[in-house]
């Protein structure tokens, strides 16, 4: 249960080739135990964004606050699922999820096995990266942040490479946990309607530079059906307001 | 794009991922060989056999007058040597000596080197401070540097031990170094997220990330630990391999010379492959170009 | 302990420098008689093998090494740099100990012929004076000829493969190379009325500190000497043993080297004074040294005196 | 966790990605240091910090009389005989000849360590032919074979320059092979699905996928070549740093011969710093561990 | 316009465990110039068929031909987009999608950047990857498969990364080519929507060890309406068949 304050002014990237900025003014306030997520056109700022709630990115100008506090570092409070799994091809799939936190605790071993099979990798346990799919890898990287219990969860694009089904297993189980544990979500997605499954608030970004185009919030009752009509309406709402950015050809 | 020449640049297929694969490279490519060089014996048969040319020629080249013995002696009389030098005891022991000082010498600076790499590879104001002065004092000659260790450390044990760990230290510090430098700033990023302990940090990421480097430096710091007893030895020792050369060539004893050089040959490929089937054990987890 | 400046019950340990050369210091060491009687006084031998003259000085400079015997370039060199060593003695006068030699079929007969040809010479050694004096005896100036400085492993090859016309060396080289090889000795320190002497030195602080253990240690050294004189034959086996190389090589290296133990004469610092001055005036040294002020006959005077009486 | 100490180990709380970061990296850490260290000249002051305080150390000793003045010099004359030595431009013709063999043979015996590595890391064949004798031959003592490079190359310049391209082969060799079985098996299929010809796969694949243990290599290769002139002036020369040393240490002119250890390690760190320039020029693409 | 025959009999991967099978006999004639998308469960072994297809991977039984000649190595015919982007880091965008070919070549010059005006990455010609946001880094590895025209494309979830209106515009920029060229395409999505608007035919694989569950053709004309009713029949088929797979736990 911890709340966000987001009061961005400016960030930009320095290189060869001059300052190339990505974020506008972003100003957000986040609930605690809210479930927001995010979505908008690849290579706006999104991941960009989540790295300085983090705390992993401190090169721009504003500040980020959680509890009041101000993110200067990262830690385990902030759980971070990234885009690309980046797991430690050293490490087994166990120790992955563990990472620095000894299977040998007993306490450890059990969450750890309660999660791999959570993300359905029963069997895997002792497999290297370099052996796994890419959707299995993805999965064990969501299994490594939820070992940690966060205040608050980021998650970029973490279900990607999964199919439908996985897809919504593990949509149910992060609802579930969620619920259980009151952790503040933030996800990215490029899926709307997985946005509309599970956000609270869905946050639509424009173009690089971002700011934010629109907030939708989604007052529906979990678990969420799609073919419901209020549903749908959020659906293409979202839609819109996407498709309103302009440089799209709307292929839809 | 010509097909053969292709077979010539991706001797593998497939990649060689594991075991099976492996096999299937000896298999797919160059059937040719697969008799002569199939499994183990062959590929000790295979790097053998460039040694095994080279000392036939020299044999020749020997009986038919070419190469005069006081300077370059046949390998039948360097094994004449070395057999006379076994049946007195005398090698064994100075192969014993000088291996406790290359393996001191090796310990003592390799740990320093590594410890050093690490350091400063995790801490730019420890490299600011240190690199410099230890890229400085590099390439300073061991051979000039024998006096002070003399007048410092004595003319026993320890100042060879000591020149050793000087030579040793090097290649383990610049190879941890850079592997550490090398680390992939993503996986760094998630370190930082899960709160990695300095601990953690270096074990759990900077040493894997870096061993490849680390092996690397490992080996090379062998090398130099086990070349640096030719000037270790000169400071008043009467006794190991560097000793016998620097000794026998007072003499003009080639052949027993040659069987020094023979045993510092032998040595150093075991130790290389010695480090090198630990590579293979420790990057197990690795996928990455196989040859 | 040997005498009144040590305290009783600390054994002093003697630290003697040899080189794996043929001669009697190297006899005593491995037939055990330092120990032997070093140990009747209370006192320990350390060996310490060098391969070649400088390190001695390092060695003696970093209080180190307490005896040692090296050739008349070192001991110049070691005063020059300020080392606080003494003579103590002369092991030989090096009438054939160091020579120029030529490779079998040189046209060179003379001294003289050497000019505008390469000379390998280790530089700072015994050869290397010998080898400017007999240039000067010649008449030649060193820029007549051209000077190869290598190491004797070095200047083997160079000289049997023909790379350079002749060499200064010393023995077992010469020996080796004219027996074996029909190598041809140009000069020696015989053939050119000069003196190559070699010198038994002592620290300087250890001298004045256990005076009778430097006599004991020239005692000894006589000692073996003369046994070597008298079992000569064994003494080449002994040698063979150790170095295996011809016995005959062997026996005629003991004979060139005409070891002796005697005082430093008058005649040999004449000559290691021109030795020195020769070696400052050719910018290898950067002072000029009184070589007399190293040298100590007292201890040589009295082991001759006991001997004598 | 300790906060402070977890500054220590993540000194940067920002990646050093781009120069922006960099910066901050300066300004966000250890703010003791900012002033005193900040930039270029700072970058300098603080690396000369160590071999500063050495030196005034040593200068006291050396005033005091706890140092041999035959072993180890003070510093001010050493100043002395380096102003001596360069005023008769004897020895910037010393450094002159050196560099030059040290040139020649860190590029005769570095290109040929780059190729057989490529070569060797290339083809697993090649590798089981070669290799095993490279390692043999990597541990074979300079000092002891010399003999047989003049016996074979003469005393002329070509030994000299062999001799040191021996020794400038291996390091490059080394890390020319490890880099190159350390490319990602991954871009490794990429090139074999777009088709990439010998000379692609090993300009565009290979040479940038190992450059960082290449550069390593170069830099270890250098010190050697460098560190090589001390035993190949042994043979014969009469000029260059290697035989200034040697010859000033013949007779004992200790001076003269830190003169020579400080032109070794001046050249050396100079030779380093280069290839660490080169080094941050050429991987800039990289995205890994700033320190 | 090439046919691909697949007659794959089994696949498996050795490890320090043992041996893990994942391809039962796989039966399939792909005619020239088809589109087939391939979807299963996530470590079915999807990308590992499709590495077989390419010639990656020839530890198997069985054989792959296309055009009649028997597939023993990988090339430029059978163009492949990796699941993980896979570029270069050392290239810039531009040198990634050109790779070996010389963008001094002005041919290849022109139909670079055509390609990267297609992906929308202009202006991004001389960033170096790590300058690159997960989906731009996808629209790169796209581009460099474009370029070599294959006579077969492999695709191994290649729009994973994106948002709805780059993938919409991709997928219809992909038909396009494919149209224009008669590339006989294979693709691997997780997106059931996807794989019904652009195949002619949509195989269904079981979970591990993988074989063909259903194949479903798809008889729409292009370019296809997602509120189609024939469409939603389709799609709706697959889903069917996927939850008939019985290891998911239905959660739609
Ligand atoms: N290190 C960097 N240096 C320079 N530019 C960068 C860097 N990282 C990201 N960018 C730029 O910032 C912009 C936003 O990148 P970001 O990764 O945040 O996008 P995103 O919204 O997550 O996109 P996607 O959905 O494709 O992942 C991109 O245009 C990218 O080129
Ligand atoms: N190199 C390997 N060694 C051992 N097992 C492997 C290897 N590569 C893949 N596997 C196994 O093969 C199975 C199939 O992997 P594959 O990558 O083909 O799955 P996929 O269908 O592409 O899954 P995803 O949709 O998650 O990408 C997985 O169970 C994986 O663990
Ligand atoms: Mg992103
Ligand atoms: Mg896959």
């Amino acid at each position: 249960m911890s709340a966000v304050t987001v009061e961005l002014e400016h960030k930009s990237f320095h290189s060869e080739h001059g300052e190339v900025q990505v974020l506008r003014p972003i100003q957000l306030q986040i609930h605690p135990g809210e479930f927001v997520t995010i979505i908008g056109p690849s290579g706006c700022g999104k991941s960009t964004l989540l790295k300085i709630l983090a705390g992993l990115d401190t090169e721009y100008r504003g500040s980020v606050w959680i509890d009041g506090q101000k993110v200067v570092r990262p830690g385990v409070q902030q759980g971070f699922v990234f885009q690309e799994h980046r797991l430690f091809p050293w490490m087994t799939v166990e120790q992955n999820i563990a990472a620095n936190l000894s299977l040998r605790d007993p306490q450890i071993r059990a969450k750890v096995d309660q999660l791999t099979e959570l993300v359905r990798l029963k069997g895997f346990e002792r497999a290297y990266p370099k052996r796994l799919s890419g959707g299995m890898s993805q999965r064990v990287a969501i299994a490594r942040a939820l070992l940690r219990d966060p205040k608050v969860l980021l998650l970029d694009e973490p279900f990607g490479a999964l199919d439908p089904f996985t897809r919504a297993h593990l949509q149910t189980a992060l609802l579930e946990v969620w619920m259980r544990k009151k952790i503040t979500m933030i996800l990215v997605t490029h899926d709307v309607d997985e946005a509309v499954v599970l956000a609270n608030r869905i946050v639509i970004m424009t173009p690089k530079p971002a700011a934010i185009q629109a907030v939708i919030p989604v007052d529906l009752p979990y678990p969420r059906q799609r073919v419901d009509g209020a549903f749908q309406e959020i659906r293409n709402q979202i839609l819109r307001a996407l498709s309103d950015q302009g440089v799209w050809t709307a292929a839809e | 794009m010509n097909p053969s020449n292709q077979d010539a640049v991706y001797p593998a297929v497939g990649m060689s991922r594991n075991a099976a694969s492996d096999r299937a490279v000896t298999r797919l490519s160059h059937p040719r060989f697969q008799r002569a060089f199939a499994g183990r014996g062959g590929k000790l048969l295979q790097g053998a056999s460039l040694p095994l040319v080279v000392l036939a020629l020299w044999q020749v080249a020997s009986s038919l007058g070419w190469a005069p013995e006081t300077l370059l002696p046949s390998p039948v009389n360097i094994v004449r040597a070395l057999a006379d030098l076994v049946s007195t005891g005398e090698l064994v022991h100075d192969i014993e000596i000088s291996l406790l000082r290359a393996l001191f010498g090796f310990l003592l600076g390799g740990t320093l080197g590594f410890a050093f790499g690490m350091a400063a590879g995790l801490s730019k104001h420890f490299e600011g401070f240190t690199d410099p002065t230890i890229q400085m004092v590099r390439t300073i000659p061991h051979l000039a540097i024998t006096p002070l260790f003399i007048l410092w450390f004595g003319l026993g044990e320890w100042s060879k031990v000591l020149l050793i760990a000087l030579g040793a230290f090097f290649p383990l510090y610049v190879n941890t170094f850079t592997g550490i430098r090398n680390v992939d700033a993503k996986l760094f990023e998630v370190a930082r997220i899960l709160e990695f302990n300095r601990l953690h940090l270096v074990t759990r990421l900077m040493l894997p990330a870096a061993l490849p480097n680390i092996l690397l430096g490992l080996r090379l710091s062998l090398g130099v630990s086990w070349l640096g007893l030719v000037v270790a030895e000169l400071m008043g020792s009467s006794a190991g391999v560097g000793y016998l050369i620097e000794n026998a060539s007072q003499f003009s004893q080639t052949s027993v010379v040659f069987v020094g050089l023979l045993i510092f040959a032998a040595v150093g490929k075991l130790s290389d492959s010695l480090v090198r089937w630990l590579e293979r054990r420790l990057l197990r987890w690795r996928d990455s170009y196989g040859g | 302990a040997a005498n009144g400046t040590s305290a009783p019950g600390q054994t002093i340990t003697v630290n003697i420098g040899v080189q794996q050369s043929i001669g009697p210091l190297w006899l005593a060491r491995e037939k055990g008689w330092y120990e032997q009687a070093f140990a009747k006084v209370g006192a320990k031998v350390n060996w310490i093998e060098f391969q070649s003259g400088p390190p001695y000085f390092q060695a003696i400079a970093s209080n180190r090494l307490d005896f040692g015997q090296v050739g008349n370039a070192p001991v110049i060199v070691g005063q020059a740099a300020g080392v606080d060593f003494k003579e103590i003695g002369i092991t030989g006068t090096g009438r054939y100990g160091d020579a120029i030699i030529v490779p079998k079929g040189s046209h060179v007969q003379t001294l003289q012929e050497l000019k505008g040809k390469k000379i390998a010479v280790a530089k700072g050694s015994a050869a290397y004076s010998l080898l400017y004096t007999a240039l000067d005896k010649a008449g030649l100036k060193p820029s007549d000829v051209q000077i190869v400085p290598l190491q004797p492993n070095e200047a083997q090859p160079a000289f049997e493969s023909g790379a350079v016309d002749a060499w200064a060396i010393w023995d077992p080289f010469i020996t080796l190379e004219t027996q074996q090889h029909g190598a041809r000795v140009l000069a020696n320190a015989k053939s050119l009325g000069v003196l190559v002497p070699g010198f038994t030195i002592v620290r300087t602080q250890f001298a004045k500190q256990h005076p009778d253990l430097v006599v004991l240690f020239l005692q000894v050294y006589q000692q073996a000497l003369n046994w070597q004189k008298q079992h000569l034959d064994e003494a080449v086996e002994e040698y063979y043993k150790a170095r295996k190389i011809d016995k005959s090589v062997i026996r005629t290296v003991i004979l060139n080297s005409e070891s002796v133990s005697a005082p430093v004469t008058p005649d040999v610092v004449a000559s290691q004074q021109s030795t020195a001055d020769f070696l400052y005036r050719l910018g290898e040294l950067n002072r000029r040294i009184d070589v007399s002020a190293v040298v100590d006959n007292s201890f040589i005077n009295k082991v001759n005196q006991s001997s004598g009486t």
